[in-house]
Order: C-alpha cells, then sequence, then structure tokens
C-alpha cells in the first residue's frame, strides 16, 4: 500500500524532530538563561524586525561578554514571524513549552503581541513587547510589559505644539499597519480635550505608489495641518507630495518618522516636519548632564560599527526590553519567572533609548510624556524643535 | 474487497494515535500545537487540491475564504449583540440557547452569539461568496482564472485590512473557545492540547474518508476529465460548468472550515491569513503533494506547514516555498509523494535491461 | 468641487496611471512571444531600481540607468535559461505557478542582496520639492519623465515589432510557434530574448518610476498585479492598448479617493480587473476575438 | 415512412464574412449511415459541431425526434443519447483506457457528489455496473488488454478505438463521426467500415463526414453533397457517384 509507506516516513521524521528538541532545554536553576526573541525579521513590518534583531544580537553579546547576568550566559532564541499573528502565536508556544524561556521579547508589531499576550499571561512568561499598542497594557496583564513609547503622549505632544502654533483645524493620514492604527485612535482620542478638529482621516497601504489624490482631499477640506501617523517607508511620499501639491501647511509625523532612512528618501521635502521622537536621533546635541547621552551614544557607535548602518528607534525597543530584563534578573537574584517579574514592576529610573523607565503595578510601560522631545528636520538632518 | 478501499484511512488513524502515545510518553506533548494548527491549514490543501490537482481549476485566492470562516465567526462570537437592539429577535435566540453571556478584557458582562450558529452563518457567507465569485469564474481559463482568483484573494484581503470592524491591521485576539458537546472544546490553552489534536485530525479523517470515496466515484472521474479536457468532458454529458462550480464552492467550504476552527482554536484571526502570499502556499503545498492526490496534499499540508510553524526555514521561509513551487513544475509535476511509483519504475527498467 | 482640484485628481491618476501602463508592457512583451503572464514581471522592475541605485553612487545617473537596464535583462535570460525553457512542453497551469515560484525567489535575493529598507533614484530633473504647475494643478516632473518613457517605450517597441527581423520573429512564435519552427526560426532563442527585453523595460521602468514610488525589495508583487489588472484591461498583448487602459485605471483609482476611504482604492482597481475579466476578457481595446493571438 | 431521428431547419451559421452554412435542411432517417461530404470549407465540420452543439446557429431549427435542441449546450445534447468523435481525438491522456470509457457512462449513471462522498451501497452497484460495461465494450472493440494503460500512451490508430469505445459507452441512439478515417492505413480503413457497419447494426443511427471516398460510398445509407454551406446534391451512394454537378465540384471543370 503506497499510502502505508509514506505514513512510515512521516512519523519517523517527527519522533527524531521530538527526540531532538527534548535533549535541548536543560533545567531552568543553571545554565543559561533562555530568553526568547520573535521579531518580523522579513515580510512588510522588516523595516521593525530586523533593526531589533540586530540590536538584539549585539547587546546579548556584550552582556556576556560581561560575564552574562548573576554569572549566567543569557542564550538568545530568534525567531522571524514575518509579523503574522499566527506563527508569533506558534513561536509563543514553542519558546514558552519547549525552549523553557524565561521572558518573550518582541514582537514587532501590535497584532502579534496582542494575539500572544494571553498565552504569556497563563504560562507565567514575561513578554516585554516592542509594540506600540495601548491596548498590550491596558488592561494591565501582571506578565506582559511594554517597552515602545505611549502613543498618547506623542499625540499629546503633537496637539500642544499645534496649539502654540494656533493650529485647530488638521488632516490624519495614518499607514494601514498596526502602528498606524493605534496612532490614529489616540488622535482621535485626545482631539477634543484639545480643541481640534480632525476634519478629514485617510488610511494608505504600505504598497502605495503615490499619495497626492489623498492629500488632494485633505487639502480640500482646507485644514491647517497634516499629521501623518506611520512607520511604512512610503511615509516619506507625504512629504514629497505635498510639496509637489504646493500644499505648504505645517506636517506633523509620528514617532514612527524617527528614521533618518526617511529624512534622506523625503529629501528637501523633509525640511520643516515637526515631530515627536526619542531622543535617539539628537544624542550628539543632547546636553552631556543628560541621563540618556551615554547609553545612546555608546549604542549608536556600537550598531553603526557593526552594521554599517544608521539606527533607528525600533531598534532602540529590543534594546530597552533585553536591559529592563537583565536589570530585573540583577535585583531579582535569580532567574525566577515570579521574582524577576516583581522586580520589573519595582525599576526605577532604568535608562533606556526611548527615555527613562519607571515601572509599577499599574504601569507597565514605564515612560510618559518625558519620553519624548519635539523633533524638527533641518536641511536633511534632526534638530532640536525651537518655537521661534 | 469492498473494505480494502478503508485500508489507508485505517493506517492514518493509527498513525495518529501512536504519534499522540508516542509523543506523550515521550514528554514531547508540546508538539500538538503546532501540529493541530497544521493539521487546520493542511483541510485548506485538502479542498484546493480537489479544485486544482483533480478538476484542473487554478485557485490564487484560496485563503481568502479561510479569513471569510475565520472572520465571521470571530466577528459573530465576539460582538456584543446587546447593545445592537433587535430585542425580539434577542430573547429568541436566547430561547433556542443560541447566545453567549461572557465577560470582556475590561470584565463587563457581553451578550455573544454562540460559536455554533456562528459556524452555520460563517458557512452560509462563505457559500454565498464562492458562489457569487464561482459563477463568473468557471468560464475562465488559464491565467485568466488565475488572476480572477488572485484579486478575490486580495479584495477579501483590503477588505479584512481597511474594516474597523474587524480589528484592522490587528485583527481579532479575543475570539472565545468553541465549546463543541459537552467537555469537548476547541481551546488552545494547554489542557486541552490533546483533545484538541484529536479534534483536528478527526476533521482530517472524515474529509479524507469523504474526499477519498468521491475521487473514486462517478463525480472523481468527471472532475478529472474536465481536467483533461473540457469539450471531450462535456461531449459526453459532463455538466462542466455545474461540476466546476459546486467542486469551488466544496473547497471553499473546506477552507472556511479550517479559518472558524483554527481561529478558535487560535483566539484570534489577523489580515495576515488573507494575503496573496498565503494562498500561493497553498498552492506550492498541492503541487509539492502531487496535484492529482490527496494523500500528496495531506502528507504536504501537515509537513510543511508544521516546519514553516517552527520556524526550521527562519527567514528563507517565503523562498523555501517559491523553491519547491519551481522544482515541483519543473522535475516532478507528479509531486514528491508519487516518489514510491517512481522507485517501481525505475526498477522495473532496471529488471527489463537486466533480463533483456 | 473647484476645477483646480478636478486639474490635481487627474494628474494624479495620470501620475498613476502611467506607472501601471509602463509596467503593464513589461507583461505584453512576454505574453506576445510565449502567451504566458510572467508573474516575476514585478520583480525585473524592483530589480532594475535597486541596481540603478546602487550604480548611480558610483556613476551618472544615465549611465547607472542603462547599465542597470543591460544587468537586468540579463538577469531575465537567465531565469527563462534556468526555469522557463527546462519545462517540456508545459501546461498554461503549469508555467503560471513556475512565474510565481521564480518572482518569490527574486523578491528573496533582493532582500538579502540589498536590504528590507527604502531607496530611491533620485528624480531626473529639479529635486523633491520642485513641481510644475498645470492648469491650477502642480504635479512632479518626474511624472512627465515617467509618460516620455512611456512613450518611448511603446513607440520604441512598434518599431522594434514592426521593423525588425527578430521582432517579426517573436510576433511569429507568438502567432504559431509551430509555424515559425518551420520558418527556421530559433524558437527558444526567441522566447529568451522577449525575456531579456521585458525584464530590460521592466528594469527602465523601475528607474523611472523610483523617484516617485521610492523602491522597496517586496514592492514588486503588488506593482506586478496592477500590471496585471492594466494589460488586461487594454486587451493582452495591446502595449498601446495598455498605457490608455492605465491612465483610465489611474483616474479612476485617483477619482476614487474623492467618494470612498483611500483604503478600498485597491479594492476599486481588483472589482474592475473581475469585470473585465468576466464580460470582456478580450479587453476593452482588444477585438473579440484577439485573445486568441498577441499582436502588438 | 417518417422514421426521421433528427432534421435541420433554415440553418445559418457565419464566421466572420464566411457563410459558413447557409439555410441548411438536413434529414436524418433513423439507423441510416448518412455520410456528408463535400470539399475543404462546404461546411460539414460546422453542421456536425452545431448539432453536437459545441456551436451556436445565428438563425434555424435543429430537430431531434421533432422535439428542438437548438443552442443546447453539448452536454445536454448528450444527455439526448447524442454521441460525436473529434476530428483530432481528445482523449484524457493521464487517465486510463478504462477510465475514459467510464466517463462514455456518465449519462447512463447517477452518483452525485454525496452519493460518491458516502459511497453507500447503491453507489457500488452502479460503480460495478459501469466498470462491467465499459470493459464489454473495450472487449467488444478488442482493446481490453490495453484497460489499465494510460490513454496517451497508446499508439494513434488504436486511442481512435478508444475514442468510439467511450462514445459508445453512452448508449447512444445517434453517432456523430468527425473524419474517423483520416490519417488511417488501408487496413484499418477497412476495419473502420467493418466497425462502422457493426454499430449500425447495433441500432445506432451514423452521421459521418468523411473524405474518404471508398469508405463512404462503401458503407453509407444515404449520402449528402454539401457546397459552400448548402446541399448540393443527395441521395444512394450510387445515385450521387453519377451526379455531374458533384463530380464538377469535386473534380473540375472537364471531367464533367
Amino acid at each position: 500500500m503506497k499510502c502505508i509507506q509514506w505514513v512510515g516516513v512521516a512519523a519517523l521524521a517527527s519522533v527524531v524532530g521530538g527526540a531532538w528538541a527534548a535533549a535541548e532545554s536543560a533545567g531552568a536553576a543553571s545554565g543559561p538563561i533562555k530568553v526568547g526573541c520573535i521579531f518580523s525579521v522579513t515580510g512588510p513590518a522588516s523595516n521593525l524586525g530586523a533593526p531589533e534583531k540586530k540590536t538584539a544580537e549585539m547587546l546579548v553579546e556584550k552582556i556576556n561578554a560581561a560575564g552574562g547576568v548573576l554569572g549566567r550566559k543569557i542564550q538568545l532564541i530568534v525567531k522571524d514571524s514575518e509579523g503574522t499573528p499566527e506563527k508569533a502565536i506558534s513561536f509563543a508556544h514553542q519558546l514558552i513549552d519547549e525552549d523553557g524561556v524565561l521572558a518573550i521579547i518582541g514582537p514587532s508589531t501590535s497584532g502579534e503581541s496582542l494575539a500572544i499576550k494571553n498565552i504569556c499571561q497563563e504560562n507565567k512568561t514575561i513578554l516585554l513587547s516592542c509594540a506600540a499598542a495601548e491596548k498590550i497594557t491596558d488592561p494591565v496583564a501582571p506578565y506582559v510589559f511594554k517597552v515602545a513609547p505611549k502613543d498618547a503622549c506623542a499625540a499629546r505632544w503633537i496637539f500642544q505644539t499645534m496649539k502654540e502654533l494656533g493650529i485647530r483645524r488638521i488632516g490624519v493620514l495614518a499607514s494601514n499597519d498596526g502602528f498606524g492604527l493605534a496612532g490614529k485612535e489616540q488622535l482621535v482620542k485626545y482631539a477634543p480635550q484639545d480643541h481640534i478638529e480632525i476634519a478629514a482621516s485617510e488610511v494608505y497601504d504600505k504598497a502605495t505608489t503615490d499619495l497626492t489624490g489623498a492629500l488632494n482631499k485633505i487639502k480640500g477640506q482646507n485644514v491647517q495641518a497634516v499629521v501623518n501617523w506611520s512607520t511604512v517607508p512610503a511615509q516619506a511620499l507625504v512629504a514629497k507630495n505635498m510639496k509637489q501639491l504646493d500644499f505648504d501647511v505645517p506636517l506633523f509625523q509620528s514617532h514612527g518618522f524617527a528614521n533618518i532612512k526617511y529624512v534622506q528618501a523625503g529629501g528637501a521635502a523633509a525640511n520643516g516636519t515637526i515631530f515627536p521622537a526619542g531622543r535617539m536621533l539628537i544624542a550628539d546635541l543632547l546636553p552631556d548632564g543628560h541621563p540618556q547621552k551615554k547609553v545612546l551614544m555608546e549604542y549608536k557607535k556600537e550598531y553603526e560599527a557593526r552594521y554599517h548602518e544608521d539606527t533607528s528607534t525600533f531598534g532602540g525597543h529590543a534594546y530597552d526590553a533585553l536591559t529592563i530584563l537583565a536589570e530585573a534578573v540583577r535585583k531579582a537574584g535569580s532567574a525566577d519567572p515570579e521574582k524577576v517579574r516583581d522586580a520589573i514592576e519595582s525599576l526605577q529610573g532604568v535608562v533606556g533609548t526611548a527615555g527613562v523607565f519607571n515601572f509599577s503595578k499599574t504601569d507597565h510601560n514605564g515612560i510618559g510624556m518625558t519620553a519624548f522631545e519635539m523633533l524638527t528636520v533641518k536641511d536633511g538632518k534632526f534638530a532640536f524643535y525651537k518655537r521661534n | 474487497m469492498r473494505f480494502r478501499r478503508y485500508a489507508p484511512i485505517a493506517g492514518l488513524v493509527l498513525f495518529v494515535i501512536a504519534l499522540q502515545l508516542a509523543l506523550s510518553a515521550a514528554g514531547a506533548a508540546y508538539y500538538f500545537t503546532q501540529i493541530t494548527m497544521s493539521v487546520y491549514y493542511s483541510l485548506v490543501a485538502l479542498g484546493l487540491c480537489l479544485l486544482m490537482g483533480y478538476a484542473g481549476q487554478i485557485s490564487l485566492g484560496h485563503a481568502g475564504f479561510f479569513a471569510i470562516g475565520g472572520y465571521t465567526s470571530a466577528f459573530l462570537t465576539t460582538h456584543n449583540i446587546a447593545t445592537s437592539g433587535g430585542g425580539s429577535a434577542v430573547r429568541l435566540l436566547q430561547q433556542l440557547g443560541l447566545l453567549v453571556e461572557r465577560q470582556d478584557l475590561y470584565g463587563n458582562a457581553i451578550v455573544n452569539l454562540s460559536p455554533w450558529l456562528a459556524l452555520a452563518i460563517a458557512m452560509a457567507v462563505t457559500t454565498a461568496v464562492a458562489l457569487l465569485v464561482g459563477l463568473p469564474v468557471i468560464r475562465l481559463r488559464g491565467h485568466y482564472l488565475a488572476m480572477a482568483t488572485l484579486g478575490f484573494g486580495i479584495i477579501v484581503y483590503r477588505v479584512v485590512l481597511g474594516t474597523a470592524g474587524l480589528g484592522e491591521a490587528d485583527g481579532f485576539s479575543d475570539v472565545p473557545p468553541f465549546r463543541l458537546f459537552g467537555w469537548l472544546e476547541v481551546n488552545g490553552r494547554k489542557p486541552f492540547a490533546a483533545q484538541n489534536y484529536y479534534i483536528a485530525w478527526t476533521l482530517v479523517v472524515i474529509v479524507m474518508l469523504l474526499g477519498a470515496n468521491l475521487v473514486r466515484s462517478r463525480v472523481g472521474r468527471a472532475l478529472r476529465s474536465i481536467r483533461e479536457s473540457e469539450e471531450a468532458a462535456d461531449a459526453l454529458g459532463v455538466n462542466v460548468a455545474r461540476y466546476k462550480l459546486t467542486v469551488f464552492v466544496l473547497s471553499a467550504w473546506l477552507a472556511a472550515l479550517a479559518g472558524v476552527f483554527a481561529t478558535h482554536y487560535r483566539g484570534g484571526i489577523g489580515p495576515s491569513e488573507a494575503t496573496a502570499f498565503k494562498s500561493i502556499r497553498y498552492v506550492a503545498i498541492v503541487a509539492a503533494g502531487g496535484m492529482t492526490n490527496l494523500w500528496g496534499a495531506l502528507t504536504m499540508g501537515v509537513l510543511l506547514n508544521f516546519l514553516s510553524l517552527r520556524g526550521v526555514f527562519g527567514s528563507y521561509d517565503d523562498a523555501v516555498f517559491g523553491a519547491i513551487l519551481i522544482a515541483i513544475m519543473l522535475f516532478a509535476p507528479d509531486g514528491l509523494v508519487r516518489v514510491p511509483r517512481l522507485f517501481r519504475r525505475i526498477r522495473k527498467k532496471l529488471d527489463g535491461s537486466l533480463s533483456a | 468641487m473647484p476645477t483646480d482640484q478636478i486639474v490635481q485628481y487627474c494628474l494624479s491618476g495620470i501620475t498613476v496611471g502611467s506607472i501601471y501602463a509602463i509596467v503593464a508592457i513589461g507583461f505584453n512583451i512576454i505574453y506576445n512571444t510565449t502567451g504566458v503572464i510572467n508573474f516575476a514581471q514585478g520583480e525585473f522592475v524592483v530589480l532594475g531600481a535597486m541596481t540603478s541605485i546602487s550604480l548611480a553612487a558610483r556613476m551618472p545617473l544615465a549611465i547607472a540607468v542603462a547599465l542597470a537596464a543591460l544587468i537586468t535583462a540579463l538577469i531575465g535570460a537567465l531565469v527563462e535559461l534556468l526555469f522557463i525553457r527546462p519545462a517540456k512542453q508545459p501546461t498554461v497551469l503549469r508555467l503560471i505557478i513556475i512565474t510565481i515560484g521564480v518572482s518569490i525567489l527574486l523578491r528573496e535575493t533582493a532582500l538579502h542582496v540589498w536590504d528590507e529598507k527604502v531607496h530611491a533614484l533620485p528624480f531626473f530633473t529639479g529635486t523633491e520639492v520642485s513641481s510644475v504647475t498645470l492648469l491650477g494643478a502642480h504635479v512632479s516632473p518626474q511624472v512627465l519623465w515617467v509618460l516620455g518613457a512611456c512613450a518611448l517605450i511603446v513607440a520604441g517597441l512598434s518599431l522594434f515589432f514592426k521593423f525588425t527581423l527578430p521582432g517579426r520573429a517573436m510576433r511569429a512564435c507568438a502567432a504559431n510557434r509551430t509555424a515559425a519552427q518551420l520558418c527556421g526560426i530559433k524558437v527558444r532563442w526567441m522566447v529568451t530574448a522577449s525575456f531579456m527585453l521585458s525584464a530590460g523595460v521592466g528594469a527602465l521602468a523601475g528607474c523611472v518610476i523610483s523617484p516617485v514610488t521610492q523602491t522597496q525589495y517586496d514592492m514588486g508583487a503588488p506593482l506586478a498585479i496592477k500590471g496585471f489588472t492594466v494589460a488586461i484591461l487594454g486587451g493582452l498583448g495591446n502595449s498601446i492598448a495598455a498605457v490608455a487602459a492605465g491612465l483610465l485605471l489611474g483616474l479612476l483609482e485617483a477619482f476614487s479617493i474623492s467618494l470612498f476611504p483611500l483604503a478600498y482604492q485597491d479594492v476599486i482597481a481588483i472589482v474592475v480587473l473581475l469585470a473585465v475579466l468576466c464580460f470582456r476578457p478580450s479587453g476593452l481595446f482588444g477585438r473579440r476575438d484577439a485573445h486568441a493571438f498577441g499582436e502588438f | 415512412m417518417d422514421r426521421c431521428l433528427l432534421d435541420t431547419q433554415g440553418l445559418n451559421r457565419f464566421f466572420g464574412g464566411l457563410h459558413a452554412v447557409r439555410d441548411l435542411e438536413l434529414r436524418v432517417a433513423e439507423g441510416d449511415i448518412l455520410a456528408l461530404i463535400g470539399p475543404n470549407g462546404a461546411g460539414k465540420t460546422t453542421t456536425l459541431n452545431i448539432i453536437a452543439g459545441a456551436l451556436k446557429p445565428e438563425s434555424g431549427v435543429v430537430r431531434f425526434r421533432g422535439k428542438p435542441i437548438t443552442g443546447w449546450k453539448p452536454h445536454a445534447i448528450a444527455g439526448l443519447g447524442i454521441a460525436r468523435t473529434f476530428q483530432t481525438t481528445r482523449l484524457f491522456p493521464r487517465m486510463t483506457v478504462a477510465e475514459n470509457v467510464q466517463v462514455g457512462r456518465h449519462i447512463r449513471s447517477r452518483a452525485g457528489f454525496l452519493a460518491g462522498m458516502f459511497h453507500l451501497p447503491r453507489t457500488w452497484k452502479e460503480e460495478r455496473a459501469i466498470r462491467e460495461a465499459a470493459l464489454a465494450i473495450l472487449e467488444k472493440l478488442g482493446l481490453a488488454e490495453d484497460a489499465d494503460t494510460p490513454a496517451g500512451n497508446l499508439s494513434f490508430g488504436r486511442q481512435r478505438g478508444v475514442e468510439f469505445a467511450r462514445a459508445l459507452a453512452m448508449e447512444p441512439s445517434l453517432l456523430l463521426l468527425d473524419e474517423p478515417a483520416a490519417g488511417l492505413n488501408i487496413y484499418e480503413t477497412a476495419e473502420l467500415a467493418r466497425l462502422i457497419t457493426r454499430i449500425r447494426d447495433w441500432g445506432i443511427t451514423v452521421v459521418i463526414v468523411e473524405h474518404d471516398m471508398s469508405l463512404v460510398m462503401e458503407i453509407s445509407d444515404a449520402v449528402v453533397v454539401l457546397h459552400e454551406g448548402s446541399i448540393l446534391a443527395q441521395g444512394k451512394p450510387a445515385e450521387i457517384q453519377k451526379d455531374s454537378e458533384v463530380i464538377r465540384i469535386y473534380l473540375g471543370e472537364d471531367h464533367a
């Protein structure tokens, strides 16, 4: 029976697979501390996952070189989820049940983080998500944390700057990924509070080749400013198309714009863009006394030396997650998930790339309005935004 | 003699049970999650195998039906109908026991449709869409058919990604478990792992049983004749249009069924389930299985998805499926699983040359 | 709606339409010689753009674009030799699946050769901010380059297919492969030549649109789908019709934004494709029975 | 003697400017072998395709046993028991010879999707009946030993035999043959002649489009000569052979 032949083959393959994996999950007490990473290294969200993976691998080597944590090396298991929730769920189960990791860093997108939030909570595995959505830590799940800055704060910063410039009526553009969706929600939520009216809002796709149509529609609503909320590279089109449309109202971007690549892609059109962002991009302009300066400069130097590409705030999320985890393990004095979890909640003043983290029982994000600075682009480079 | 045809099915059941016992004994029960998900995905491959392998009708949009099933069921079982009026209808459903009260994320009570009703509606929606898409599409052939089905898949992807009610980019992540009978429950949590392993395999065994019978029956021959030459089949009295449409709807059902169960098992569904590339992966699986070979589609469906879900291919996951597509189409159009037959042919040639 | 807004929608429709048209032309060349839609056409566009971007850093723009077109043409030939030719009398189904596999492999190589970041070729004239005003509406000069390139390529290909020997040989293969063989045309090399030509044209398209659309490793597939839609809308094989159909679809999409949310823009383009496929597969401009044999 | 099985009235069909079939009035008597002959482009195959439903006429009526079947889909016409073969044999190459003939039994069996899936006892019996009927016809035509080989692997002559077997498996009352003798040598044509006469003896009416005059004259009960889409002459083979008009259009002026 030809069918029975291959049935045998399939059984053999999986049993062998089983034996191979069983040997790998060593005891949790001694030996290396296992940390799982789920990043979307390829696929639509590769501009988030790729820098995150490189940063995590770089930082782990550095920590292990310096003797690891509590004398134990950190073993990183990185999985590429391609930005899909189904793979994130599969890897989460694999990392927790099979590899017995202490914590999972990532995923890069909100959709994936929400998908594995309950899995990590039930299996008492710490989740340090690098995604933006507020829903990850609201409602608070004891084992679930978030290192990306709050969208709400970015939105509030934008609205405050608009109030100073006397802007009342705005148009919103957002990418159709998790980041854009979360940002738009916060803009809509805080707009009435800050007396801002959103006259028009459009969502665009990563594969968009041109945004003149959408901007033309928004221009028709005679708005005083445009806010673009996206991590998708197509966002560089916004600046270019606005200039080409001779639509000269201030352009506000989200902290998703914080990547020099988008400024270069936008070229001269990007000049004058105003956006809130972490301090990574203007690390060299920070006053020497600033707590984050040392961490940021060090990170930029090592990253650019090793990977010959500019740093991005998304890569920084992985840096912060791993730093927080290492800090918590040192403070808890053991790699027991329960103790490390409590340690994270009690962490104060942890200096990361996104800001200075102060966790608490109710705040599993640890950074707020102070994480942001209003920046602008002056002839191709980032600079502090000073209202002149 | 009549029961000899069921030997392979019996073989499959034995394999399933043996695998479960072996894994549980080896303390490797953690495989069940990824196996169960792969088995649900192979259901889609089985449907596509009937459509593409047997009836010769390519479809580059079948992930769309998986998403329609999954999203309809996810929406209906999480949408709080207590607030959306229609009081009398709600009371009627209440009496019929088709409503479920539970708490949402923030702890306030909500009322949703029972997963059984959601499943029925999901299959009804799938049938309607499959007919709506199928009727014009069955007149198309070759790359026009490929284009139309690719277009259908993209429409589903765009609608799912662009509609606020369907969670946009985040999709659904709080879909309740599907309580089947008594203690039997489609649920991703660890205590239910073995139970769900068997639920998934039971679905596949039933579909394999029906499918294997179908392909050996009069209808199976008619489908294959359509693949070989539509004109000749038509001239012999095979109602080509009706058969193509029926097998199109049938394969859509299997994809939607897989979508519903997988969504309840994982507790959610995202727009990534409806991308064009996801459909192409199913095509690669059926091609690797040997096109006109249900057993091949099942084997490759479970094996390839299992390896992919374990991240064995790492960042080259897409490249592996691309390579499979090319290699199969160039070198083994009959697929990998027919390899035993290949050996037999080679052996026959060898015997022939030795004895000659 | 005020006139300048209408004109602006027209211009943005033309911008997008010209991009789809120039990609659609690539399909017709291969379709005309082999009767197959090459799903990897979008990847030729990306490869062309990425190669020219890497080269543009080291040499003047014009040379970079020309060289990129040449290199991508060679890749096109390689693709045909490695993946299409070995298939012995393949059915349409098998060829479609092979070209899908090729498109995936090319996309993955582009990812690993370059990176996942966004790149753009500098504008041919002017910069990101320069814009040309027409009847009160504004458009980037690069769009005029895209339209110019479109016209140039269509004219060039028409001349090539009508008045040169290899051009006529390719059309002979499309009309009747066996008859062409009988006349001594080396059909296998004509198919390779058609892949080279289509890859080269795709690369040129990639370079011309790169400043406007920017280039990323995985933009090939969505662009290819729009390119198919336009090629089929115009009538498979007919490139002049493809340009007209491209502009039509571009305008349709642009004006659809004024009515529907941008998120559903693609849905409209695909609904148009499905409507054409089901009711008039020979396309708007193709003759009813024209789609039986490709004519240029 | 109104034993007319099939007739057409005012049948017209255009291909662009070409008026392929011109107000055709055809009558096929039950139990006869009727041959449609005429030079290339006379509209023979077009007429056959219209009767079989593959082509739709611009105007006119096709009646089978007095019932109009104009414009019906091929599978509906086949359902009435009208079988056909193709000019270039169209077998199912990757299916075995037996399976090809079993598809011929399609209109003589009823198991649908559900019956096929559940394979109830009723379906077993029907399946066995289909297998046996197919084998019987293959034996009748001497093709039984090829039953399990894929149809694509057979020689040209035997493939034609399988196409006949497949058509006969439909137990048709009318068999339309489209140039069955094309490409056959003398012995194969003789064998074909014996087969067609046996088919008629089984009570099946045959309409044959053919160029091989010796075959046509030997087996036909009636001959219709088509020229530029309309009937030039019709009658017994002997009469047609002597008809001057027929000789003129076939052999040119000076032979008349």
